[in-house]
């Protein structure tokens, strides 16, 4: 995790330092956590850096904990926004985008707040998924991050070679077979027209697109799963993922079969000590996929997916 | 093609036709393109690249060009010692930094291609249209040639993209898998996954 | 000047330095300039360019390559041994059309001139680098006399350009506006989009 400091710091993303940041300047205490505001790349960005200035292992870290700092950062944001009186549908934008992430972490924090065994059973398995999606993404998010800063730099040593692209010589270009170029005044205006004519900006929605990505449900998941076991007897988890596109899949068909084994779907065999688990349909009951789906996709500030 | 080619009868032979080709070339030049053009097996051009290349690279005086393979073939560059001089004639965007944005788009479209913005923003967490943009523009990604489900507009990395990097195709990418950490199934799918 | 020059300092010296700037250099370069460049005197720039090219010439095996001394200066060229290769490279694959892309990109120019190739990218939304030498190969766009901002290289179209329309003078370029539904104002608007 120490690595993705330094980057942050090499490249120009993050700079927030605990303590004695100046870069805000908003006339905070000194002392009190700031960050360099509108050098982050988002919300996974402000969440990873502030899972890294703990020195915490996102696989490992309880996001609730850095909830506080979290929502103070969007408060700033916020504030920032405002000040710099920028254009709505921007503001907007950026604020939805943290959203997402902020909400989930309160629900987290809240659900630790709580004494155990006071919430309801499927509260707290909407809330294992919440997180487990949250930990997906950043997972994901990083692995991109640490491939960007590869290309980064290969981008920047590169870049002090310069590829030889010269004109040909006249000698070689005369060699060349005569232009045909027959098009006319008319038609080249027209060509000309169509590429300067004003492009369409593209919309400006209000990203969406973080709230819906792939569109991955554990019923479906639960489904594809059954299908498998039912074609192909016991299977080990490797191969029951062997097709996803993407880990959230791989998260999300994990989560799957937790349920499905809650509702006595499959069962699980360990034929050796330590050895891969088997996983098969118990022939018990039948998956319950409505059940699944009122759990689940009313979760609105979860479902990225 | 193993009796004497026409240009083993001109001095220098091989390696200077060889170099004769490149100077004039403004794209990398393959092997297999060059190997038609001097009438010998592709095996001996190969050889005779690497030793040109390394001929450049360590004489007593190392040339201030190197010759390198990227992309898909064989290219003159100057050399990096010399970059200094060499920015100070040529002004233009070459050396113009990728903003962090963009590299991670760019990683993202990298690893993922053919995507669409939409997977990028997912990905990412933020709105990438104006990044993407940029990236067109440099040359470093263009639209792929199929639209992806609901009409979305795909995109993919260019040549152009390899040689600026320095890359020999997408495989030289290194795995996306060892910057996931402690996952180990996830491992084991990153290969079925992000190797293609 | 007489002291010890920074190129002095790095391995291969001023003659590496100077084989570095020639490699990449579109045009040919002066002794002036390259001066400059180095901070040497002209005279160490003439007399190491000078000691490069008969090294070319007349090393044991001849390069395939050669510096030579245009009027405007100096310049690398392929060396006219190996016409025969070279030219099967340049003609091999080419086409008497010109391409879309190089359609649209001397029409910009054509309609905006002298106009740089950043400002081409930014108004096409993609690399124009290459299509640019295409077009300057084949005549129909030349290098502008002056510098645009920061130094960028400016286009323009030329007289045989002209000849190819069938048009006496830019002037009868026809206007754009028939072409542009519902735009009143074109110049306004268009740099007020374009303006980079």
């Amino acid at each position: 995790m120490s690595t993705m400091l330094s980057e942050d710091q090499r490249g120009q993303t993050a700079t927030g330092a605990p303590d004695s940041s100046p870069e805000t300047g908003q006339g905070k205490p000194a002392g009190g956590f700031r960050l360099a505001l509108a050098n982050f790349n988002g919300p996974f960005d402000v969440l990873l850096h502030l899972i890294t200035k703990r020195e915490l292992d996102i696989t490992e870290v309880a996001l609730a904990e850095v909830t506080d700092e979290f929502i103070a950062y969007l408060r700033e944001l916020q504030q920032r926004s405002l000040e710099a009186g920028s254009d709505g549908m921007k503001v907007l934008d950026e604020t939805t985008e943290f959203l997402v992430v902020a909400s989930t972490l309160l629900d987290l924090k809240a659900a630790r707040l709580l004494p155990r065994g006071e919430m309801a059973d499927e509260e707290d398995f909407e809330l294992l998924e919440a997180r487990d999606l949250l930990f997906a993404r950043l997972l994901q998010y990083k692995a991109f991050k640490h491939a960007a800063a590869f290309l980064g730099e290969r981008y920047e040593t590169e870049g002090s070679r310069r590829p030889r692209e010269v004109a040909l010589e006249p000698e070689f270009a005369a060699l060349l077979p005569e232009l045909i170029f027959s098009i006319g005044p008319e038609r080249f205006a027209k060509i000309a027209a169509g590429v300067l004519a004003p492009k369409p900006e593209p919309i400006t929605e209000v990203g969406l697109d973080h709230l819906h990505g792939a569109n991955v449900t554990i019923a479906a998941e639960a489904e594809a799963i059954a299908e498998l076991l039912a074609a192909h007897g016991a299977m080990d988890f490797t191969a029951l993922v062997a097709d996803a596109a993407e880990h959230l899949v791989v998260v999300v068909r994990f989560l799957a079969l937790l349920e499905m084994f809650r509702q006595k779907v499959i069962s699980f065999e360990q034929h050796d000590p330590l050895g891969p688990l088997q996983i098969s349909l118990a022939g018990e009951s039948d998956f319950d996929a409505d059940a699944v789906l009122d759990d689940y996709e009313g979760k609105g500030e979860v479902d990225h997916e | 093609m193993s009796e004497i080619a026409p240009i083993d009868q001109l001095p220098g032979g091989l390696e200077s036709g060889l170099e004769a080709v490149l100077m004039v070339a403004d794209t990398p030049v393959s092997s297999a393109r060059l190997a038609e053009i001097f009438e010998v097996p592709v095996p001996r051009i190969a050889a005779a690249l690497e030793s040109l290349a390394s001929e450049y690279d360590s004489r007593d005086r190392p040339r201030g060009f190197e010759l390198r393979r990227v992309a898909s073939g064989w290219r003159f560059y100057s050399r990096a010692d010399y970059a200094d001089f060499v920015s100070s004639y040529v002004l233009d965007g070459q050396t113009a930094r990728l903003s962090q944005a963009a590299l991670e788009t760019l990683a993202v479209i990298a690893y993922r291609q053919p995507v669409s913005r939409g997977r990028i923003s997912a990905i990412r967490g933020v709105n990438v249209d104006s990044v993407v943009r940029t990236l067109l523009t440099r040359g470093l990604i263009t639209e792929y040639p199929e639209m992806g489900d609901g009409g979305a507009t795909l995109y993919q990395t260019t040549e152009y993209f390899l040689e600026r990097l320095g890359l020999g195709s997408l495989e030289e990418l290194p795995a996306l898998s060892p910057y996931l950490p402690g996952v180990a199934d996830l491992e084991s799918l990153d290969s079925a996954t992000y190797d293609d």
